[in-house]
């Protein structure tokens, strides 16, 4: 097959799928979403971060974060804690957790 | 004795750089070119930053291979066994390394902004222009047609993607390719800006685009399962890398599957690139690398970022003039890919014009869409030439 | 030209369904099917929060296989390479990754319970005979022997167990019976109360039991290695799966092994339940699925939960009358395993009856010991089948 | 061999191999921990945390698993800290975990 | 090969690849650190610890550190904070962690 | 039935025991003496903390395989699939492992100390000749040279290059030799001191020694690329163990590839070392282990610690003499590897002299040149023998 069929197909293939997926899209916003378009002045960069810190989600992870980076002078960007996370994953109940939790320190068992 | 210190002496690597099976101008042995060019490229990885996730385990692949009578990507023989490195090259071979590394992107992945901006799809598709164009230039540059499409995949400024087809079509230009494509997205911040001038004018530049609407969790769980569904009937040869990337943002997504996420885009991601890297930088022998040809690859995949950042951004000036002037070209660069830099480099752009303009989260949408976009155009390529 | 363009189309998924193997009624293919199976499973997974660490890998790897010449599960041939999940299924068809997720699990499980209350061990026995009752049904029904085994085994409630024998005894039944065992795991909340509630007196339901007696470390660091002593003796084909059970538990109680423990029930474990999920679920093709064996397996299935349920519950009754009235029943059905979601629902039902009762801690004994339990049943079954 | 053999000598050895064990972990009962039970008013479904909460290995845990709950609303069994680890494995001495964990900030290297 | 003739050669090859590395390492003095030499007072053992602790890139690990032992009343150097990562790595931006960090405490998606 | 029953009955590991290779007195079968040194190692590891992470995995692996009939090391035969610890062993066999865990050890080393006193690389040069007169000694006890090449570099007193060499080797020894290795590493406390006490005289033990001069980062990173090029020049078979490490510490140091270096020092040597371990205990099948050459071995392990210990030692007294009494000879025994317990060694047994004497970063340097020293031993070793 020559190069030029392979292109005309290739370019046509990436568009026709792209604008495939981006009608679907269209879609998505009348299925999922037709009251939530919210503006916000967007007054700075960061259109991220007020999500994450007023939303009820976000609250723990802004409270730890601005804690750690008040006490340290560094700016909250520069770092992340990788790793609070939530309970779950295999079914393991909570007393396990704070169990293993605690050997993990010690390396001691805590009798339970 | 003497005669076995003297037998000792001849399996030092020393004396292996004379027994070379290339000797550039008669006396120097091409794997001490080699090494210097290890070295340039850990120098590029470490001091200059250049992807150094990528380029500091190629760069050392490319060392110890050129380490003389190393062994280190020896084959199996008989019952001897293989170098380490030969070892681990088989992910690479066999196309497994990848598709999971892709799953931990995937899981690193949003596909918000693009979910809420879904004309974003279009610019990721003109960005993909690059890789057809340089397609078309390797060909005329006299390279057979596999080798062709491999380089021009390196305008798909995605790495797993340029080596996944690449391993495919054309191990041998492994590492020029896989170099090429890491080094030019780690320049994107130098290449793209001038083409982003030069075809803009400074009122599109600080056009300011509305806010993107807010997107639900379940969209964001639907839309890769969507992709995988649509663009898998439509080109199976793309179902390894994008049903990939598109479970590692299911992973991602779901909100059940933190464990998962987290592994994929930790643990998983960084020991596949450790193996990656050093076995693609192990396949720069010198008498593959060391060609002409892997200068005109160079050439070529700069040619084909160019031609992706400008077919995204003229791209984006007609859809501005579509829209009536609600959208700002710049986001067209994005769509090449080479997330999250392309993204940042148009927000730079723009806020040197209107420092009050905030692109990044309209750009995120081409970048990622540029990653679906290259990750179909590969298919394409193994469609007709795999 | 446009007789290649012609030929691309005939190698998309669309066309692909034309050639399907298997056409439901003369023109729906199979793989369509399959494809909307696969969404009810990730529906199932993420948005009821089904085991959704299996479920949706599952999910999504029978999505994968199912989008027509995908070639995703595409075997070797001479010098192709195979497609990706055919390599990720090598480690369930050569039985690495059921053992591996065994010690993660060991490594996640406390036996505290068990070994503070010995006599849980003969429930964790009793609410095995699902298992066999599972077994004999389904040779009636007409399944071979070694299908019944696999199916039987459903009822031990423990994915990694499951899997690891249907893959030695009859791998084409490997997605209909994972997919059963996880969602029946996941249902145990609705299937068990009933059960419960049918063979228990109130009286009996509202037992409160004597508070468990404090475990040393020593004890926790010896039962790994007696039970794996004294059932690898005893059944020396149960090796694989509680040696490697016992070694994730020995990992964890030693106090020295922190770092070994840590990875083999985090980066381990998950990386494996990756593999592992969308291998399993990638063995669903249409052709192998959509058959009567199906239905049936999941009709076996729920029988298999409902006897061990019910086999738990009586001997706790029957040992509640030896000890004098000592021993609630409702922890026998937490025999089944379905860690730690038999032993909540044995609290739940008797906090009902009683408010004041707390049963958790004395049901994870009979719920920890059906995980031995069923790992010896399995053993039994390839003793004499495998 | 029939399905019943195989039945009956399955539930047999099932049954066989838990009692076995269960007659061992009786003798543990004898050996290892005669002095140890102990019979606190079990009150609160809460049976693992006073352990962990009293016993002095399980300090730590407690005061930055409180400390965190109490500065954010939320409760403490709704999240973990995965990795206060403690500090062990391949005798690495506690200088290079210093060194290490502050490379890991600021992508620079400390001098010792 | 006689078993004298492997071991001369294997002493000699030992320490003279080392002696190598160590006239290399001579140069790295008086290329890369020739006023860098400092004397502090060696008073403690901790010859480490002072220069993560006075260092600027040291501060924030201090700052943790010691907030944590001091609310505990364990010893600094008894735990380590494994998880303060920089922000970096595969060129993900800022906001992709936070997001990302906030879904992994609450399993819910922060819309940004 | 009855004869089913019987049948069964002869399928457990009780009755395996029966049919053992190796009867000791003619009626004690060989595996149950291995399950008690099995038991042995565990104890050693659990309760001594004799190096945990790696005697529990390798004791627990004994165990699993002196479970007669257990299977978990039989190779594939026809058509039915291996043990599960055979396919662990075959990245062992391979020499897969020990270099990737190189790896770890190296993201996990400081060679700071040894870059700031680089007459360091004396020291542990000079107490690697524990390896060479363990080797000779070794021959003269009847070892043919492999055996004794691999028996010798327990002298290195590194686990992964013993376990690398004796794997290209003299596999059979695997077992002997790794648990002899460990086991001293552990004992370093106590087989060091008097060694030490006996060979230096007060005055020399109480020297206090120069603060080490600061070490830049770009020192710190152009330190492992010099020693892979040095060294993998002069000795290309050292390549594998050497560049491993160097690339591992070159993660380490670059700043700019955490994610690696992390990645390569946690999950990744977490897992390679539960699956070497396992693999290397399982290599302990009775009529292997229970020779009389695995007495010999132990013996001549502790010979090689203790030659080791007494070469650095004396080079350190020379070299003390030489400088005119700057450097302390207690940091000389710190030389033989055992990172880092024997410069913790030398700091405890200086301190006892001279309370205000701070010797373990001085005694850093020879420690993890000891490191690189044996891995070119082994390299030797396996350019005259492999
Ligand atoms: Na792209
Ligand atoms: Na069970
Ligand atoms: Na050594």
């Amino acid at each position: 097959m020559d190069m030029w069929t392979i292109t005309i197909i290739g370019v046509s293939t990436v568009f026709l799928a792209l604008i495939s997926l981006s009608f679907v899209l269209m879609l998505f916003r009348f299925i999922f979403a037709p009251r939530r378009t919210v503006k916000p002045s967007a007054k700075s960069m960061a259109q991220a971060t007020p999500a994450v810190t007023t939303s009820p989600d976000g609250t723990i992870i802004a409270v730890i974060t601005a804690a750690i980076a008040a006490s340290t002078g560094h700016s909250a960007a520069s770092f992340r804690i990788a790793s609070v996370e939530a309970v779950g994953g295999f079914n393991t109940p909570a007393w396990g957790y704070i169990d293993r939790l605690a050997r993990a320190v010690h390396g001691r068992q805590a009798n339970i | 004795m003497w005669q076995n210190i003297l037998e000792f002496l001849q399996s030092t690597g020393f004396a292996g750089f004379a027994d070379s099976t290339m000797m550039i101008g008669g006396f120097i042995p091409g794997e001490l070119i080699m090494l210097l060019v290890a070295l340039l490229l850990l120098y590029l990885g470490i001091a200059k930053k250049f992807e150094p996730l990528l380029l500091v385990p190629i760069g050392f692949g490319m060392l110890l291979v050129n380490l003389p009578l190393g062994g280190i990507m020896t084959p199996p023989v008989g019952k001897d066994t293989a170098g380490l490195v030969w070892y681990l090259y088989q992910g690479v071979k066999l196309g497994i390394y990848p598709p999971l590394i892709f799953m931990g992107v995937g899981s690193m992945t949003d596909f918000g902004p693009l979910i809420a901006n879904p004309k974003s799809l279009l610019l990721g598709a003109a960005a993909q222009l690059g890789i057809f164009v340089t397609f078309i230039g390797a060909n005329f540059m006299g390279f057979e047609m596999k080798a062709a499409a491999s380089i021009g995949i390196i305008g798909g400024a995605d790495g797993p993607t340029a080596i996944y087809l690449t391993s495919k079509l054309y191990p041998d230009l492994l590492p020029a390719i896989a170099i090429a494509a890491y080094s030019y997205m780690a320049l994107v911040p130098i290449i793209q800006p001038p083409i982003m001038k030069l075809l803009t004018t400074k009122k599109e530049r600080m056009i300011v685009m509305d806010q993107l609407r807010d997107v639900s969790k379940t969209e964001k769980i639907i839309f890769p399962i969507v992709v995988t569904i649509l663009c898998g009937l439509l080109l199976p040869s793309a179902v390894p890398l994008l049903g990939s990337l598109m479970l590692g943002n299911l992973f991602r997504e779901t909100g059940v599957t933190a464990r998962l996420s987290d592994t994929a885009q930790n643990a998983l991601i960084n020991i596949l690139t450790i193996f990656l890297g050093v076995a693609v930088g192990a396949t720069a022998s010198a008498d593959k690398f060391l060609q002409l040809e892997t200068l005109k690859i160079i050439g070529l995949g700069l040619a084909a970022f160019s031609v992706g950042t400008a077919g995204g951004i003229l791209l984006g000036k007609l859809m501005n003039v579509l829209s009536g002037g609600k959208i700002n070209p710049l986001i067209g660069s994005a769509g090449v890919s080479a997330v999250p830099m392309a993204a940042r480099v148009s927000q730079v752009v723009g806020q040197k014009e209107n420092p009050g303009n905030f692109l990044l989260m309209h750009a995120m949408g081409p970048n990622v869409a540029g990653v679906i976009g290259s990750a179909i155009a590969a298919g394409v390529m193994i469609t007709f030439l795999g």
